[in-house]
């Protein structure tokens, strides 16, 4: 939709008269839209906790919900770069097992043991940078470069562990997976992976919103011929994006492989992609680029885990679960879009 | 008078609350052209866009046609009901033909299939009076911004409708079209068709006018008959007070004789610009002046590293420099300002404020890195203040904005820049006549400063108006140039001659 | 302790095999229990899913876990933490290190007899295909077990064996397509489940290949039906496993240890007992009724 | 990217001096990229035949490959008309099982099962057309729509199937499955299943060039409010492209329920919308909408099963397909993006 001109819900500012009090109206209709689709997780929430007879508002069910969001969550994060420019990343899953064999195989070095997990990044990073670099500087679409690493670094996840699990039950930093930080000793506390998430989404909060990068990240999805033309070095932009994803995914390898002690090349992150995506675009962000936010992101990878969660509490079957799995997500953007009702293009 | 054919009866139009028209009447007659003025902003688009059906009006106006009362429901609805409207933001599908896009949506199918030679052989006359160069089977992707706007004429005009609303035809067309399209103007009017004419030029719509309305804000503030068509009474109607020295000229005459600034040498691209070059000195505004497809928006792409380029070099300052993308422009001091506002310029999901200050966030950036939100925040205040941009307040998406609003809205960003070399490429596209001569004023005190500037203008008056010097390209080629004499000023038909390739024959 | 609550974890609802298991385990659980909850969900053959799947089972307060470990090594972790919560941990059809208890086809054995069957059909001499699957140490046991009876056999060559017919029909189909083009002598091909079979027979009936022996393994319901078609004449033998009773079998020993009777051993072996064109009459199928 | 205004070299026909030229040229351009990733295709064949000694270009192997290139390129053949308008669909994929289950299951009960072909297609179709009411009347973004049903339908496709695999011996019509169409007795035949994907592209080009309604598409996806304000009925083509790509989906049902005798619900159609989705963008049709052709989707599904197939015949391992098949699809696309240097964004 190359246009929205003729979109006829529009804010609009005109007469300065009326100036304040339409600068309250959009403040209101920005924290509306920032909240986003936490109306719809609360919800879900609270009909979970009723169904599944008060088991789901427990200390230690939070937390698995938390925990189970981690590795979303950091994926969704990294997506939203992506997706900000008005790419896509189908690669994550496979970077994601990649870079997990390649800190699992490390880490039964003795010598190298600890640099597993800079390893896990790295790896990650690199995968990113090179589809950074394909999509930027031969301009190829972004579907398919990204679909093809998927195949190919698959293949290459695969190699690492010579087609095998690596299992490593004396992994170093393994806290990280199963740990809990403690916030008040015997009360409260926060599994790590939750931890690492929020920081995840913190720092893209930060980059996003309070560097030059970050508008010029939202620029290049606006408008890439006018980012162009406005000096924005649109290719830097994009291999930065990428690289993002790809470091995420490689974090996200490092925490599924402290959190499993294993990784298996063929089977670890499969349609991981698919779920990060999700997330996102529950969040609100456009796939058209130049609209969305991070918070966003965290409330969609949020609802994903919750749904799972309660789906299993509530003891509903498998094969309903994909039905109401469905339903709800389709369910959820369109009661936003009717709580919005064409404030914003999606 | 015979009845009027559209009676418009207290229409009004609020997105979100906000009032862009309050109960406006307007009445057309058959057979007359009647010009609807009014600042930036003022609404003149919402009401014509009422009129099409792209909107729905707030209930309590009513729209009378031929003395009926109609409903206007969606495009379709304003189509039935005998309206043809040529839209300010161009609209057309970049990927299907000229003759596509001409018969969009009303297609001629024959058992089921689609007439394709039949609409080809359907829009040549109507192209050939406009006096197009392009065939109806080219691409509308492959058009230029005046090419396109073209093509939307003809559309309108295909139509065969009683009502014809234009929302700044000519703002892409140079002279020579605008004259073509001038005398198309007349001809229907003399069919008995109803014409309303939308332009913030006031030569236009003495030309043209059999009538003028004004809107200001949102509300009707008079109407005029042809003898009380005059610009002051119309700028005052519309701005509420007098502008006065509408183009302005107060910088330095003899800046030509300064050192040159920017010198493109030998430049050309392989197809549409062959072997041009300029020259621009410090303290100089230069015209570029040619008629549409003429290259110099290819030009002004290829100075600026836009474009690759197969020859040719630059010189700022006496050095030559190596320019390959526009970021190395900007690095150079060499700022432009684009002629497609929403597609290369603009970017309508962000705020006035970053669309402001996105060329310069870099350099004022805090760390290097983190924006310096106060800095930012104040620039656009100033913008804001300076270019009278009407809009809630900074924070606004750039998308809500009026086409001359968002005009001003790019200007304030290159002027953001502070550049040695600003290239303006029809700076004032649907720009009303108060921010105009603020814009002219700006340009001024800019050369006034030494920066040197080239504009790029299909609007001759303007051209003449605040350059020294014009420099004429002709299908790829610099054809000439005209310069002021000690007493004579800029000669309009010297222009036109060196544009259309008539000088020959004058000599 | 009273039986309440199960969570099943299973490789793949949509696998009529494991849709077997989790019948038998509901059969077995409703015995000891009739109300009884059961929750079984498949893994998809994710590792990561099917440690969120356990943790959501603690987290709903089971008092026993059916699981088909998507690792038997990996999977330790997760199962440590839900006895830590006082949960019973059963794997089926696979072993898992640190579970309560194991029952299991004897999948290398299964390999075995299906392979032990191509040999012998062919006199001890031949060219054979063993057509992989997904890399689940299931597949891998019987490809071990397969490759164990024909490297005893100098007279069989074994032509390829890195080849994925994803263990589905489909899949069997094209990497079938592909071997027949590729190779115009096959005299055998071992398929490490039953829809690969299938999808082998439908390649070599396309392209009128006849005289090559397939065998599987699984006694699914499809083989049933192939054995007894005279017009799949190629398919020849399955090694057969017996879900319902596997799952019955697990349910029994998880229950035994929730009320502290150690199994005599932590895993339990159920042998395969290979189906035949001869035999496939006489054999008792996953689904046929087995409630008594 | 609203437009493709400021993509740096465009071919610029302006002067009438040069218009015939310009018509010439702009004819070649045309041909060249209607020709699309012909010659990558030839390449590839070419290739293959050398590498598998002399087996790829038999009769019997290109039957084998015409015949697995058959769904995909059915489904791709629905999936171009939804990327024209750019959208995008999801849920083929289950789409496809679920009409193979809705077929299989009718087709076992005596007295109706000649009706199972109708069926199919039926299924499909419903299913289309409720994702396009979804994303037409609510305006809801097609990839969630999508996503919704990708895991909806599947939930359905199993609940038909009571979650086990139906298997039908003698399904009726089962020739258009494994049998061949004959040219000459003896001599060439084409398998039916080749044939049906053919007519689908026939009839597809036929709807998209030759009737309104395909410069309805094509408007649709070149501007939307361009067309809405032509008075094009938007959400009408919206629920047209989704519903046929509804329909074909349902025939690839038909087809794979005639071809294995059986169908999952579970197991049957994964992931073949990427297989489909690859198969246009390889084709040319660009993901923005507007742009693209159907014969371009034929080759694209083409190169996709000559790569599968190829593989196999040249022996190469499973885990290197993976990495191979990856390669070369980025592989393709840079080669052509090389061929085509700027003549048309993708
Ligand atoms: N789609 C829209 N959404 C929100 N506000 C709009 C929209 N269209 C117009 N407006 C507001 O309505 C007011 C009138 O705009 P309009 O486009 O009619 O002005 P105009 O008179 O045509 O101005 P210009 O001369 O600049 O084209 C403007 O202040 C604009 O911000
Ligand atoms: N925005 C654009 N999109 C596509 N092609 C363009 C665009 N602008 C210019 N061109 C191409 O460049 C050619 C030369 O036109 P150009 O715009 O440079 O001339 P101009 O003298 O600036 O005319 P105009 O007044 O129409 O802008 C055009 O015929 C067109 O093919
Ligand atoms: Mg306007
Ligand atoms: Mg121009």
């Amino acid at each position: 939709m190359p246009d929205n001109a003729a979109s006829e819900a529009q804010p609009a500012p005109t007469t300065t008269n009326g100036a304040a009090a339409e600068t309250r109206r959009q403040r209101m209709r920005m924290l509306i839209s920032a909240l986003g689709m936490l109306p719809v997780l609360l919800i879900l929430c609270i009909g979970f906790h009723v169904l599944s007879e008060g088991r789901f508002f427990t200390g230690q069910n939070l937390g698995i919900v938390l925990q189970q969001a981690a590795v979303n969550t950091v994926l969704a994060a990294g997506m939203t770069f992506v997706i900000l420019t008005g790419g896509i990343d189908l690669s994550v899953g496979s970077i994601l097992a990649a870079s997990a064999m390649a800190g699992l195989t490390l880490s039964k070095l003795p010598e190298l043991g600890m640099l597993w997990l800079p390893a896990a990044l790295l790896t990650g990073l690199g995968f990113g940078i090179v589809n950074g670099a394909l999509i930027a500087l031969l301009r190829l679409p972004p579907f398919i470069v990204t679909l093809g690493s998927l195949t190919a670094v698959r293949g290459l996840a695969r190699l690492l562990g010579a087609d095998t699990t690596v299992f490593n039950p004396s992994i170093p930093y393994a806290f990280i997976g199963n740990g809990s930080l403690t916030l008040l000793p015997g009360v409260a506390s926060i599994p790590w992976l939750s931890v690492i998430a929020l920081l995840v989404i913190l720092v893209s909060w930060l980059v996003l919103r309070r560097t030059v990068l970050g508008v010029h990240i939202y620029a290049v999805g606006g408008n890439e011929s006018a980012a162009r033309l406005a000096g924005i070095k649109v290719w830097a932009v994009l291999i930065f994006v990428y690289g993002v994803s790809g470091l995420f995914a490689g974090l996200g390898g490092a925490m599924q492989a402290a959190r499993l002690y294993a990784a298996n090349g063929l089977q670890l992150g499969q349609s991981y992609e698919l779920d990060a995506i999700t997330a996102v675009i529950l969040g609100g962000t456009s796939f058209v680029g130049g609209i969305g936010s991070i918070w966003g992101t965290l409330v969609g990878a949020l609802i994903i885990a919750v749904l799972s969660n309660g789906l299993i509490l509530t003891g509903v079957s498998d094969i309903w679960q994909y039905v109401i799995k469905g339903l709800v997500i389709i369910g959820a953007v369109a009661l936003d879009r009717y709580r919005l009702q064409g404030s914003a293009r999606t | 008078m015979n009845d009027p054919i559209l009676e418009m009866r207290g229409v009004s139009k609020s997105f979100f609350g906000i009032k862009a028209l309050r109960a406006v009447d307007l009445t057309v007659y058959a057979g007359e052209i009647h010009a609807l003025m009014g600042e930036n902003g003022a609404g003149k688009s919402t009401l014509m866009k009422i009129l099409s059906g792209a909107y729905r009006p707030d209930p309590g106006g009513e729209i009378r046609i031929e003395g009926r009362p109609v409903r206007i429901e969606g495009p379709l609805g304003g189509r039935a009901a005998g309206i043809s409207i040529i839209y300010q933001e161009l609209s057309l599908a970049p990927n299907l033909s000229v003759a596509e896009n001409i018969y969009l949506g009303r297609e001629i199918s024959r058992s089921g299939l689609l007439a394709r030679r039949e609409m080809r052989e359907g829009v040549g006359p109507i192209l050939k009076r406009l006096g197009a160069d392009f065939l109806p089977s080219t691409l509308v992707a492959h058009l230029s911004m005046g090419q396109r706007q073209l093509v939307e004429i003809a559309r309108a005009l295909h139509a065969r409708s009683k009502i014809l609303i234009m929302d700044e035809p000519t703002t892409s067309l140079s002279a020579a079209e605008s004259e073509r399209l001038f005398a198309l103007i007349r001809q229907l009017r003399s069919e008995g068709l109803a014409i309303i004419y939308i332009s913030h030029r006031m030569d236009e719509v003495y030309a043209l006018g059999d009538r003028v309305t004004v809107l200001r804000d949102g509300r009707l503030v008079g109407s005029l008959d042809k003898p009380d068509i005059r610009a002051d009474t119309i700028v005052r109607l519309m701005v509420g007070r007098d502008v006065s020295s509408f183009y302005k000229k107060d910088h330095d005459p003899e800046a030509g004789r300064g050192h040159p600034v920017l010198a493109a040498i030998d430049m050309a691209d392989g197809q549409r610009v062959k072997g041009c070059s300029l020259t621009v000195h410090a303290g100089e505004v230069v015209g570029l002046a040619g008629l549409i497809g003429a290259g110099r928006t290819e030009l002004a792409h290829l100075i600026i590293g836009a474009a690759p380029k197969t020859s040719g070099r630059l010189e700022l300052e006496g050095r030559p420099v190596e320019i390959r993308t526009p970021g190395e422009a900007l690095e150079a001091g060499i700022a432009y300002l684009t002629e497609d506002r929403k597609a290369l310029g603009l970017f309508l999901d962000m705020s006035c404020l970053d669309n402001i200050n996105l060329a310069v966030l870099g350099r004022d950036a805090k760390l290097g890195w983190f924006l310096d939100r106060d800095k930012a925040r104040e620039r656009a205040d100033r913008a804001f203040a300076g270019l009278n941009i009407r809009a809630a307040n900074v924070g606004a998406p750039a998308g809500g904005l009026s086409g001359g609003n968002q005009q001003k809205l790019l200007l304030s960003r290159l002027l953001a820049i502070a550049p040695k070399v600003l290239i303006l490429d029809e700076p004032t596209r649907g720009v009303d006549v108060g921010a105009k001569s603020e814009i002219y004023s700006i340009i001024d005190n800019l050369a006034k400063a030494g920066t040197a500037i080239l504009v790029i203008s299909s609007d001759l008056p303007e051209i003449i108006g605040i350059c020294d010097r014009v420099v004429v390209m002709r299908a790829g080629h610099i054809a000439g140039e005209v310069t002021r004499g000690p007493t004579s000023p800029l000669n309009q038909e010297d222009i036109m001659a060196l544009a259309t390739g008539m000088e020959h024959l004058d000599a | 302790k009273e039986l309440k609550s199960i969570g099943v974890s299973l490789g793949s609802m949509g696998n009529p095999f494991f849709v077997a298991l989790s019948k038998g385990a509901e059969f077995e659980a409703k015995k000891t229990n009739p109300n009884v909850k059961i929750t079984a969900v498949g893994f998809e053959y994710d590792l990561g899913k099917q440690v969120t799947q356990i943790d959501n089972f603690i987290a709903a307060g089971v008092d026993l876990i059916l699981l088909n470990p998507g690792d038997p090594k990996a999977i330790g972790p997760a199962i440590k933490k839900a006895q830590a919560a006082g949960i019973v941990v059963v794997a089926v059809d696979t072993a898992a290190e640190g579970a309560d208890a194991t029952v299991t086809t004897n999948n290398v054995q299964a390999g075995e007899i299906s392979c032990q069957y191509i040999v012998d059909k062919l006199g001890g001499k031949g060219d054979v295909i063993i057509e992989n699957g997904p890399q689940v140490s299931a597949v891998i046991d019987r490809v071990v077990g397969c490759k164990n009876v024909f490297s005893k056999n100098p007279g069989i060559k074994v032509l390829s064996s890195d080849q994925d017919g994803k263990g589905s029909r489909e899949g069997g189909l094209t990497v079938a397509q592909g071997y027949l083009t590729r190779f115009p002598k096959i005299d055998a091909i071992f398929a490490i489940n039953d829809p690969q079979a299938i999808g082998t027979d439908l390649a070599a009936r396309q392209q009128n290949r006849t005289g090559i022996v397939i065998t599987a393994v699984d006694g699914a319901p499809d083989i049933e039906a192939a054995l007894k078609d005279p017009q799949s004449p190629q398919i020849q033998a399955s090694a057969s496993q017996d879900p319902f009773f596997m799952a019955r079998r697990a349910v029994q020993v998880g229950v035994g240890i929730l009320n502290g009777q150690k199994p005599a051993s932590t895993v339990e072996l159920l042998p395969s007992k290979l189906v035949t064109r001869d035999n496939v009459a006489e054999y008792k199928g996953w689904t046929s009724d087995r409630s008594h």
